[in-house]
């Protein structure tokens, strides 16, 4: 599985609500189950994945679908998640908590509003992909 | 199934002003909900001081870490009003990460 | 949660092989997981989502994408798994393992070629809805 | 998270020409091809009955049950040819359904 080159696209929608985040959070570590991730990189990204819905989900349109995106490479996983937003014209960040989660979690992450869809994107290795 | 799921769960106990709410499974924005509306619950009740017991928890994310700092301001944001009780590695992190451990008293 | 009316859709899709199934039997069951489901619908449910994406699997083309649609509404789960089928013209039933399976499992299931994709869908209703 | 993954995992015992197969975890699809290239290694190594110890299994699909036949007929198709040990309910039931329990020597 290490040497895998070709990407691995994976994609889930749901309602956005906080009720449903738990799958992706399941999809996500189901989805490095098989790979070099130990037990920190697997909860890294669970929590990273978590997050990164979680704020998408707060600024999205009521009865809005939620699409997100796992993309695996390598072992290199990138996650995005969007759905419309329930204000386009304004600018959105992550608060501070979430914010301090994400840089810990996440090799890199995004937030942003992008043609009336709020946006979320994250990039995650795990730590010991040399072992 | 039970580890599989996660489900949340969340028991409390009350003796004379001091409430105990144990919480179990995964605290995310969909469970903290629940917390915050315990938690205001046993203030109307007439609680002074609050454990909150995160033994159980087997999963926290920046809106359970909101909701315990919520649960400290309904109760007076003193010091000595939220106790968290054996909070696991994996939460530990999450205060350490949010610089919030210094704000709890851990017992 | 059991009194839910509306239909909550969730859809996965992946690579047309057999490597992630186990997502669609992980996504099934985080489905039901707060729902009525005792251990032994959850159980079937799993497999019967299991078979149905295997079969589509084995009728795609090489490199298409499944896509896997749960709709939830009380605590009724259709799940429909289609992909671009690898011939169109051809008849195509469950072979008799999986024909047994899925008929233990679920309380409806069909399996066809429908414009070119392959197509299988599924009823499950929890034993002890009542409980 | 080693229940929550599932991961099926293989392990081989050989002692004389009888060989060991004990599975774990999740026998679906992806993993069938795994069992199918053992048996077929212990048999191209001599192997003259099987035993396939289920126990671990935690999910079997119809291919991993098609994997338990095909393992039979390599072995030549006797009735003692191949033994399942401790199959779990799970995997009972999916042997009952299909009528297979009476194909297979249970231990
Ligand atoms: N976000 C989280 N919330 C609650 N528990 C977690 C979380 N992340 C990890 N855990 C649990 O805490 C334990 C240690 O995880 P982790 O924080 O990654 O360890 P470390 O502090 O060594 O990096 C694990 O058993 C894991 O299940
Ligand atoms: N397809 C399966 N493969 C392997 N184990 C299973 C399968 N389905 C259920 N199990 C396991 O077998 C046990 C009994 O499940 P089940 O077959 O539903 O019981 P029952 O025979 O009482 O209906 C459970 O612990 C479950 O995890």
């Amino acid at each position: 599985m290490a040497s895998v080159v070709d990407a691995t696209c994976i994609t889930l929608t749901f309602p956005a609500g906080p009720e449903h985040i738990r799958l992706a959070r399941l999809v996500a570590s189901g989805l490095v189950a098989q790979l070099d991730y130990g037990l920190d990189d697997v909860e890294d990204l669970r929590i990273a994945v978590d997050e990164l819905c979680a704020l998408v989900v707060a600024h999205a349109q009521n009865n809005s679908t939620l699409t997100v995106s796992f993309e695996l490479r390598d072992d290199v996983i990138t996650v995005r998640a969007a759905a419309p937003s329930a204000h386009p014209e304004k600018e959105i960040e992550a608060d501070e908590l979430s914010r301090l989660i994400l840089l810990a979690a996440a090799d890199e992450h995004l937030l942003s509003q992008n043609q009336g869809d709020v946006v979320g994107w994250l990039r995650k290795q795990p730590a010991m992909a040399a072992e | 199934m039970t580890d599989e799921s996660g489900a949340f769960g969340l028991t409390r106990a009350v003796e004379g002003t001091t409430a105990t709410l144990s919480l179990s499974g995964e605290l995310d924005t969909s469970a903290a909900r629940n917390v915050d509306r315990a938690v205001d619950e046993l203030v109307a009740a007439g609680a002074k001081s609050l454990v909150i017991d995160l033994g159980e928890i087997s999963f926290i994310d920046s809106s359970g870490l909101r909701s315990l700092i919520r649960a400290r301001q309904q109760l007076g944001d003193g010091t000595d009003a939220v106790h968290l009780r054996n909070p696991q590695p994996g939460t530990m992190r999450l205060l350490e990460i949010t610089g919030l451990q210094d704000q709890f008293r851990l017992v």
